[in-house]
């Protein structure tokens, strides 16, 4: 009875990605990034596309790999302070970005999954976040504009998922894969065990399987680490 | 004068029993260990953790668990992880108590810089444009000055803005500043630094009370 | 003519293989009954679950698991539980592609009222305006004449309305219609059910094709 | 370390509610309502107050208690219709009612919680509920702005909780609970089952104790059906 969204891999998750298409990573810096789905979109080099991601990966990691190639004519993110590639591009006008605050930027992801075409926040407001945006007074505070996102894929990494496409997401590993979920016209999910349809717990479940379209089991993740951080052994 | 670690000790008297606080990149991150014992403070990083403890234990680290400055961190008792939209949900929403982050700039009347500097650097504002519209209690660390010397209290900020009108209270390695109607209140000065010293340090309007109170750390 | 169990069979036709579906309260309730072996079709109540299967046998019904007509009911394998925003996200955001839902009036240009008779009964749209408002495939179920034997399908409705310009097609005791450009059109009639009793029982512009099929059930 | 909102019960929780307040209650229909709470509220007599619930409770159960005792002076719903007092009331107009689309509902309480004070929805255009309400065009379509709900208490009733004020809600009891939880400037949460410190799977937690302010284990409940529907045994 459950509709089944099991696919045989990455390469037919991605199989209809095309030149000039929106897509949304989900991912905090390297964590819970969908590394199969971006080393894919290296591999078919599909090029001149937007990507929608809250970072731009690292220089020869993440979606460093696609900037390397000039896969990406533009970015929609919050931060991009760790890709010396990105820096260059974007000022010499290779490419084109879009910084965004980082509540706005999840706020509209889940706004384009959820039907809402529009909502008024407080952040970005008096700075040239909100040049152009309408802006409105709520007790007596100006809020901003801010229209919904969407894309055409959403690539999003979980750690359990099941054949139904129900995703559950590891410690901070979460981070806008739900909402890019939410948002994504075809969404694909990487997981790192796709588990028995009845083996998840409905009560447990991150994302309703709902709102995804094509699931499959990735390989060799490398879960890369930034900021290797440690405290004394006491 | 104080050190990086000092201005975060100083901070840390700022922390009252029961707040939820979120802690930015830098120097902010380390008032974290200078919280006293028995005082109930959570801390929140709006990449998706409340309950956030120290550095892992060499070889316990975890890729998937990491603050917003991308650092590997741990989970204490009580802790939960959330997605990013109900991350800002609880900052938008005012449920964090305390913000405290760093600055390239703050100006007399609470604006406050630190994304972006045209055409030479732009890492982006990350979460910090919605922590400074949205907290009630913004407090930021910084130094008094930058590496030519030059005040980052002004009258006007010349940098682009993160935050119009937010910031109450800046900790340097001087002193211990309000802002309110448009000016710096000088409220108390780092150890063996003098008013003197603050006022030539200090670009925006500055105003004196009769009685400078030294910083007790 | 059919009861209602006949129509929520000739609705069950409606569904496709892969479709999220909701069933409103009453008569679409019984299209799950009606749903094919081998169809791959999930069923979401706005309450908050989607993977809805049958009522629950006796003795292992649970008060934390009902639909949004408050009966008990179970969980199938895939199912999963959530909120009422993740709910309405779901339907609001066009990822439930099929809705059935009851209704005292359709109008010809596909608007709906089902929710309010002004000074006698008010009992609240609950979910039906986001869910006529969203879906891009609204069938109503409903009688063709109310009790009264007025009919129900009409030029514009007379109460409260629901949505506008959102049924595309009507399923009742006597037939199938379709609504475009701002009339009625006879798709099937029910068995035993001649045109002319539709004719008489329908008040909006009705347009008539050259054959009109009788339904297969 | 952790925050504690843990009280002694019921009368601790409710001590200071106050005629005239606002208070948002979770609960679909009978299903994961607060009943310790309605309980107090009923046996102190608090009244003339505007109750935001998706349902009205019965005749003789849930809200139904409040309200055959008067103590309600508004209701915001979307449904009420399993309730002859309410109905009573409302067609006399001794009761004040707004009748709310349930989405709009549930997103107008996240809102209140989140920060944002305003959002669009197709939900209700061109029906009586959009009157007097900015309507605006997006992508073609028209949306009705709707605004943010918040509450002076919000009641909210989990299966299990733990003294940060960490919630886990159990089936479709979770319903309205979560954005109530998030939209009250107090938010009491009764639990089935108060669990130690340290025992919730962060992982699992739906409701982060951020949004609570007092918690305690509840007594009692009845946990009443509305509708017991069965199927034959085969």
């Amino acid at each position: 009875m459950a509709i089944s969204k099991e696919i045989n891999g990455v390469e037919e998750a991605c199989k209809d990605v095309k030149d000039g298409m929106t897509f949304m990573l989900g991912g905090f810096g390297l964590c819970g990034i969908p590394e199969n789905c971006i080393e894919e979109l290296v591999r078919l080099g599909v090029k001149d596309v937007t990507c929608i991601s809250n970072n731009a990966g690292v220089d020869n990691f993440g979606l460093g790999k696609l900037l390397k190639k000039s896969q990406i004519r533009k970015m929609i993110s919050s931060y991009v302070g760790e890709n010396e590639e990105f820096e260059r591009q974007m000022l010499s006008g290779e490419l084109e970005v879009d910084l965004i605050p980082q509540g706005s930027l999840a706020e509209r992801c889940r706004a384009g999954g959820a039907g809402i075409p529009a909502f008024y926040t407080p952040a970005g407001y008096g700075t040239e976040v909100a040049e152009g945006k309408e802006v409105r007074e709520f007790n007596g505070k100006p809020h901003v504009l801010e229209s919904a996102l969407t894309a055409d894929f959403a690539f999003v990494k979980a750690w359990k998922g099941d054949a139904s496409g129900n995703l559950i997401y590891k410690a901070t590993s979460r981070n806008f894969n739900p909402m890019m979920a939410m948002a994504g016209k075809i969404t694909v999910a990487e997981v790192e065990e796709l588990v028995p349809l009845g083996s998840l717990d409905p009560n447990e479940i991150h994302t309703p399987g709902i709102f995804v379209q094509r699931i499959f089991q990735g390989k060799a993740y490398e879960k890369r680490i930034e900021q290797r951080t440690v405290s004394q052994n006491k | 004068m104080l050190d990086k670690n000092g201005i975060a000790r100083r901070i840390a008297q700022e922390v009252q029993n029961g707040q939820y606080v979120n802690l930015g990149i830098g120097i902010p991150t380390l008032v974290a260990n200078h919280i006293p014992e028995g005082l109930d403070v959570e801390f929140q990083s709006e990449n998706g953790i409340l309950g956030m403890g120290p550095f892992p234990i060499e070889g316990t680290e975890d890729a998937d668990l990491i603050n917003a400055g991308k650092q590997t961190i741990t989970a204490l008792p009580g802790a939960v992880f959330f997605d990013s939209a109900t991350s800002f949900a609880m900052i938008r929403g005012q449920h964090v108590q305390l913000t405290v982050l760093g600055a390239m700039e703050v100006s007399a009347n609470g604006d406050i810089a630190n994304w972006k500097i045209p055409g030479k650097m732009v890492k982006g504002m990350g979460g910090a444009m919605d922590l400074v519209a949205s907290a009630e209690n913004i407090v930021v660390a910084m130094m008094h000055t930058n590496r030519a010397g030059e005040s980052k209290l002004l009258s006007t900020c010349s940098l682009p803005l993160t935050g119009v009108g937010c910031v109450k209270r800046v900790v340097t390695n001087l002193a211990v500043m309000d802002i309110k109607d448009g000016a710096f209140h000088l409220v108390e000065r780092a150890p063996g630094v003098t008013v003197e010293e603050i006022v030539n340090a200090t670009d925006g309007a500055l105003i004196l009370p009769d009685l400078v109170p030294e910083m007790s750390l």
